[in-house]
């Protein structure tokens, strides 16, 4: 069976993103190729977020291509791009704080369902049938990643760390192809740093998924990103494998001017 | 005084269900009461019982306004009816024996909640006392009629007159508006211009009726007939459109007395001074405050057929009954030309039920045959005379009265003019059949 | 020609009216996000302080205005620390739904104390006119404009030239960022409630002088500012003044124009041009005549 | 234990039911059961006045349930709701009395009209955010009153028009059902609405489309980004909202018989946010217990104001003794409800049953503790 080119492939090119004339991202381009892990790492305001934000359709770029699977995601709503197989955490843990881990985790299912507010008006059971199908699947994904006990607890009294794998689980439950990490170790202790790897391993191991990832915690980026792209002033500054990235003086000097990346 | 109201016979009834809810249950007894059974009531007399009267006492429910703005016009006009009643029952009520219950409920000039609070009185009533208000009474009037209830309304639309269930006492706007307008033709002389002034819809369309019908008949100009919407802060527009008509003479039916008081108050800033005439609603005690009273007193008249009150000359022994009733029964109310209104109101009641006791049959059927027997109901000076009988066959009053604002007087009003004729053609005005 | 300059006469005074009100409210949101509809509570008891103060017991009307807003202020302070605080900061729809119940008790408190016939506020004006241009102008509606200009212009001052306004502007901008500057939120959110209460009694007691009288129908003219509000702009002082200008100068007009013009619309049609306006402007333009649109962030 | 891993891999192998589905299965025959006795036992119990109050209850509930769905999941609010009201009560009463529509179809026509009138609406408000959204919702009751005012020759101006259209439908009438009065048939009628409306809610909150709301109330954006037609669902809520909004007002006027532009005004408005805030905003036993409670309170202290003790705090008219008129008083009561209530349970009557329910079942965990406990010391 052969695999198009462009199957699990994100290819950007030429992006420009502006807002009232300040460009936030100037002529990126970068590709992510299929079940690769991406990660971009750059100072504070270099355009890290606005990307992710461009690739899932939040903002609307200026100019510039971004595509997955071959199809192009400018000028898609979020919600469409969602259905091509994107999924992202991100910077501030999103979760729906008043409803239940589980909930969160059926919110993520939300669009490989099709029941909508007439089915539950005309015909309650055929929704309630599709959660049903769904049981087996989630409650198999939360002993995975170590969330039985708080099934039912509503995420707004569930501590950060936990939030930050339950944000995860979410994600994994999309069945994403393109997952998009923004900082996923922000706030996390070392150990909990360590356990969120572990996680992000099962993910991989369970999807056949291509990961953008967004993190200033160097060793772990070092640890699990097959290559990295370095933004500086919404320009890249470089890009590729993480000990030629880690020793390139460019990266040192616009990384928080410091010789401590690569040191580390 | 305080009425008393039938809440205190309240029954629980058996048990339902021993699963039902805690909260619901309580929740649906505070609702209301048990479903009692009615035949309690204690026997005496030779009366027959019947819903409204148990034997002993009338119960005659008013549906008035008490809260809101316009509860102001309503208060006199219901310390009057009240008075008028202490003073009965004081006598022993009805027939010396049989005393009357007055139960007031506020609809707060809502029809939603006026419905719904004659749902609650209409099964205890042997009629009703006081509708106050043209939206209430609008609402209700084909209710009561298919409860065959009779009601005195405080309000006069013409398509009232006629209407088998209702009892009115006062004259309807067009009567006094189209006479009122006669008045100052006359008395301004040569061929003024004619303008109306109502509030926005349905009273905007009774006068536009009323000064098409009077030009029709009496030949002369109306302009325009402008409407005055109740959210209305500031009048200029209104004023603006009256003077830009070159209006002479001003017919207003009842607007809201915070709107006649702004109109009035602006067309005296504006320096535009036309002959105002009002239906007797139009004024109230408080405009005697109103920075431009001097003004509403030189250009403003209004249109009555009630006596104005402590004319003691006009009102004879009756009026001397009414101003005694007012100081003993309601000395805080100060007293108002609407207060006579409301005390000849429930004259009309006293009479009403006596002959209907005398009759032996104070039933709903039985009220209404007496009713139409009545060829004319005499209110003893305090306010002129209707022509009863069949429905279709009453007729309001043929007389006026002309009244002028004067600062200090009861009501902050007296009659310059009484005993005036109304216009033939005024009398002959098409009021709708039923 | 001096219909329509009454008529820009009357519109300015009813216009001036709704942007002091309309004035309150964003000077409230913008700082706390909060939509203060007990803004309409201040404006009925700032009306009714001055009739007791002034008409009752007989202080002089400049006197007894400033003592109602000095006690406004107070009020809408009390209300601010007593109840609003006790919410969560975020939780801004059950502030508004609060702010509403505030509004039902001060109605119902008014009613009790003061009754519910419009009274005669006492003020100096009466029914006195001066002529201008053939047009006779209400001297009432003179001192509204005036004591309405003042306030803005005082508004504005102090937004822009105090330490305390500073602060406020601060807040409004970026909460988060004037944190860290150490500007209180709190003190900023009781600075803000008093200038409101303030400034309402002022509304109220304007909204009453000459031919019109206090009555409990002021309340809703809190609501009557609200289209003021967003049509300038939710976070714009200007915008306010601008909004409430403009909506009473187009409220006056269709009350002239419509009989000549359109008599089947009925003279209730002026009550819902405000709103029509409002309308187009937010489908134009989403974020009022001079608001800002916030970026979304995460 | 080898049986419940068969019967999971197996599908041709039912699952037989736990204790916990049975005990579920219990519960909800029980509730059935529950609600089937107060719906056709209450009309048997009470007088036919407080049935009516009982049936404006529900119309009021049934009104607030669209709320629950708007204002509580979807986290839009919404001042609007009496419009929709309106415009339902306004085409029922005069469909129904001008050109004798069926009572079966009027339903129809009504509830797709206020759907439609909604999700235009809707179309509107998810252009705005909050504050403002709640700022145009006046708008509409603004245009409710100038259109229920001004279109004459179908609403009957300021004055109203009638509203006693038939309730046949077929050989069944619904304002007589057999063997009852008109208070009781229409107590039967507005509470079985009611029922199966509240069923719909509570459907919604437990499956796809709630969670999708709730989504939206709780992050907006975030929902978005996960796959949620955010402009979709928002519309959704607001025709499903008004379309219930409609229902409520064909039965206000099949109550009342009589409609006037004041029965949609601002205060009713108000009074459906107290009776959402008063229930529990989110769900919809809250709307009912609400409406229940809100509604029932307001008429019961109006038609008590002659006893004790309300004859001593309330004036029913000028010159009576009291603290506050009876009007006056519920607006106060109204308002009060409101702060009481968002001070001091924020979710309202159902969060204060939650509320217990944790204390309850903490007290349990005590007492299992403790006990675990005691067997530790002994073993």
């Amino acid at each position: 069976m052969s695999v198009a080119p462009s199957r699990g492939k994100l290819h950007i090119e030429g992006l420009t993103v502006a807002f009232g004339g300040v460009k936030v991202l100037d002529d990126v381009s970068l590709t992510a190729d299929a079940g690769e892990v991406l990660a971009i790492i750059g100072p504070n305001g270099a355009g890290k977020t606005t990307l992710f934000n461009t690739i899932t359709g939040v903002y609307a770029p200026q100019s510039g291509t971004v595509a997955f699977d071959g199809e192009s995601l400018v000028g898609r709503r979020p919600s469409s791009i969602v259905r091509l197989g994107v999924a992202r955490t991100f910077q501030n843990v999103a979760l729906f704080g008043s409803m239940s881990v589980w909930d969160n985790l059926l919110v993520g299912c939300h669009h490989r369902m099709r029941s909508g507010i007439a089915t539950s008006v005309f015909a309650p059971w055929r929704a309630t049938r599709e959660d049903r199908a769904l049981t087996a699947e989630l409650d198999e994904l939360l002993s995975t990643f170590g969330l039985d006990d708080v099934r039912s607890s509503l995420v707004s009294d569930l501590p950060h760390g936990i939030n930050k794998r339950v944000e995860l689980v979410r994600a994994v439950a999309m069945r994403p192809r393109l997952l998009l990490l923004d900082e996923p170790t922000a706030g996390l202790n070392t150990l909990e740093t360590a356990e969120f790897a572990e996680h992000l391993q099962v993910a991989r191991r369970r999807l056949d998924v291509t990961i953008a990832l967004i993190e200033h915690d160097m060793p772990f980026v070092l640890s699990s990103a097959d290559r990295i792209h370095v933004l500086n002033f919404g320009r890249t500054v470089t890009s590729g494998p993480p000990a030629e990235v880690a020793a390139d003086p460019r990266v040192i000097e616009a990384y928080l001017g410091t010789t401590e990346v690569a040191g580390r | 005084m305080k009425s008393v109201t039938r809440s205190g016979k309240r029954r629980q009834g058996r048990p339902v269900a021993v699963t039902t809810g805690l909260v619901l249950a309580l929740t649906l007894a505070a609702c209301g009461g048990g479903r009692g059974n009615e035949e309690a009531a204690a026997e005496s007399g030779s009366l027959a019982e019947v819903p409204g009267f148990d034997g002993e006492t009338f119960t005659v429910p008013m549906l008035t306004v008490t809260s809101g703005p316009v509860a102001a016009a309503a208060a006199p006009n219901l310390a009057g009816m009240q008075a008028y009643i202490e003073q009965l029952n004081a006598a022993g009520g009805i027939a010396g024996k049989y005393p009357i219950d007055l139960v007031v409920r506020d609809t707060e000039y809502n029809a939603g909640k006026a419905a719904q609070a004659y749902d609650s009185v209409k099964d205890d009533a042997v009629l009703l006392g006081n509708v106050f208000g043209t939206p209430i009474v609008q609402s209700l009037k084909d209710r009561i009629e298919a409860d065959q209830l009779l009601a005195l309304p405080t309000s006069f639309a013409a398509d009232y007159v006629h209407h088998p269930a209702l009892m009115m006492t006062d004259a309807p706007y067009e009567t006094h508006l189209l006479a009122g307008v006669d008045y100052a033709i006359g008395q301004a002389g040569g061929d003024p211009t004619v303008c109306g002034v109502g509030g926005e819809g349905a009273l905007q369309e009774t006068v536009t009726q009323a000064l098409d019908y009077g030009s029709k008949e009496a030949g002369y100009t109306v302009a325009t007939v402008v409407g005055i919407p109740p959210t209305a802060t500031d009048f200029t527009p209104y004023v603006q459109q009256l003077q830009s008509a070159d209006c002479d003479v001003v017919g207003i039916v009842a607007v809201g007395e915070p709107t006649v008081a702004g109109l009035l108050a602006k067309a005296s800033q504006l320096a535009y001074a036309p002959q105002w005439v009002g239906t007797s609603a139009q004024f109230v005690a408080s405009m005697q405050d109103s920075p431009a009273f001097d003004y509403i007193a030189e250009n403003y008249i209004g249109i009555g057929a009630t006596t104005t009150y402590g004319d003691v000359e006009n009102g004879g022994e009756a009026m001397e009954k009414l101003v005694a009733a007012h100081d003993e029964f309601s000395p805080d109310v100060p007293p108002a030309y609407q207060f006579v209104g409301g005390y000849a109101a429930m004259m009309a009641v006293d009479k009403l039920l006596t002959a209907a006791v005398e009759n032996g049959d104070v039933s709903r059927a039985g009220l209404r045959e007496t009713l139409a027997s009545f060829e004319e109901l005499d209110f003893e000076g305090l306010a002129y005379p209707w022509t009863w009988g069949e429905p279709g066959d009453r007729v309001p009053p043929s007389k006026y009265l002309v009244l002028k604002p004067t600062k200090g007087a009861p009501g902050g009003q007296t009659d310059v003019e009484r005993d005036l004729d109304v216009p033939d053609y005024v009398v002959d005005y098409p009021f709708p059949e039923a | 020609m001096t219909d329509v300059l009454q008529t820009l006469v009357s519109g300015v005074a009813v216009g001036g009216a709704y942007a002091i009100v309309a004035l309150g409210f964003v000077i409230v949101f913008s700082a706390t996000g909060i939509l203060n509809l007990a803004q309409g509570a201040f404006v009925l008891v700032g009306a009714y302080l001055t009739l007791q103060l002034g008409a009752r017991w007989g202080l002089p009307f400049g006197v007894a205005l400033l003592g109602s807003m000095v006690l406004c202020a107070v009020l809408a302070v009390l209300v601010e620390r007593l109840l609003l605080r006790r919410l969560s900061p975020r939780d801004h729809g059950a502030a508004v739904l609060l702010t509403i119940g505030v509004l039902f008790v001060s109605e119902a408190v008014v009613e009790s104390i003061w009754g519910v016939e419009a009274q005669r506020l006492g003020d100096p004006w009466g029914l006195d006119t001066v002529t201008v241009l053939d047009v006779a102008v209400a001297e009432s509606d003179l001192w509204t404009c005036l004591i309405c200009g003042v306030l803005i212009v005082a508004t504005f001052l102090g937004l822009q030239r105090t330490r305390a306004g500073l602060a406020v502007r601060a807040t409004a901008s970026d909460q988060e960022a004037a944190i860290a500057q150490g500007i209180d939120p709190r003190m900023v959110m009781t600075m803000t409630f008093a200038a409101a209460g303030a400034v309402a009694a002022a509304a109220g007691t304007l909204l009453s002088t000459g031919s019109i009288g206090v009555s409990s129908a002021l309340a809703a003219t809190a609501f009557s500012a609200l289209p003021a509000m967003v049509l300038g702009g939710t976070t714009s002082p200007g915008g306010a003044v601008v909004g409430g200008l403009l909506m009473g100068l187009v409220q006056q007009f269709t009350a002239l124009l419509v009989p000549d013009v359109a008599p089947g619309l009925g003279a209730r049609f002026a009550g819902v041009t405000p709103y029509l306006v409002l309308l187009l402007v937010l489908l134009i333009r989403p974020q009022g005549l001079f608001g800002r649109r916030a970026v979304a962030r995460f | 234990m080898a049986t419940v891993v068969r019967s999971d891999t197996d599908p041709a192998v039912r699952p037989r039911p736990t204790p916990a589905r049975r005990s579920g299965v219990v519960r909800r025959v029980l509730a059935a059961a529950v609600v089937l006795v107060l719906l056709l036992g209450t009309p048997l119990y009470f007088v036919d006045s407080t049935l009516a109050t009982l049936a404006y209850c529900a119309v009021f509930a049934l009104g607030a349930l669209g709320l629950t769905i708007l204002t509580g999941y979807a986290g839009q609010l919404s001042i609007a709701q009496p419009f929709f009201i309106g415009v339902g009560a306004y085409l029922s009463a005069y469909l129904g009395v001008e050109s004798g529509w069926n009572v079966l179809a009027l339903t129809v026509l009504v509830v797709v009209a206020g759907g439609v009138l909604g999700a235009l609406a809707g179309l509107v408000a998810v252009r705005l955010s909050g504050i403002e959204l709640a700022i145009v919702s006046i708008a509409l009751i603004a245009f409710g009153d100038y259109l229920f005012n001004q279109w004459k020759s179908v609403t009957g101006g300021e004055n109203g028009r009638s509203a006693a259209f038939s309730l046949e439908i077929g050989g069944l009438d619904l304002a007589a059902l057999p063997g009852m009065t008109r208070s009781q048939s229409l107590f039967v009628v507005c509470w079985t609405a009611v029922l199966l409306v509240a069923l719909v809610a509570r459907a919604i909150r437990r499956q796809r489309a709630g969670r999708a709301m709730m989504a939206i109330r709780e992050h907006e954006r975030a929902a978005e980004v996960i796959g949620i037609d955010v402009r979709a669902y928002k519309i959704g809520a607001f025709a499903l909202a008004s379309a219930i909004g409609a229902l409520a007002g064909l039965l206000y006027a099949a109550l009342q018989q009589y409609i006037t532009p004041l029965d949609f005004d601002l205060n009713t408005a108000v009074l459906f946010l107290a009776i959402v805030v008063v229930g529990g905003v989110d769900r919809p036993l809250g709307a009912v217990l609400g409406a229940l409670l809100v509604y029932g309170a307001v008429q019961w202290v109006s038609s008590h104001v002659d006893s004790w003790p309300f004859d001593a705090l309330l004036s029913s008219f000028q010159g009576d003794a009291g603290l506050m008129p009876i009007g006056s008083f519920l607006t106060f009561f109204t308002g009060l409800l409101l702060i009481v209530v968002l001070l001091w349970e924020p979710q309202g009557l159902v969060g204060l049953g939650a509320r217990a329910k944790r204390r309850i079942a903490s007290w349990d965990v005590a007492a299992r503790l403790r006990r675990d406990h005691r067997d530790e010391e002994t073993s």
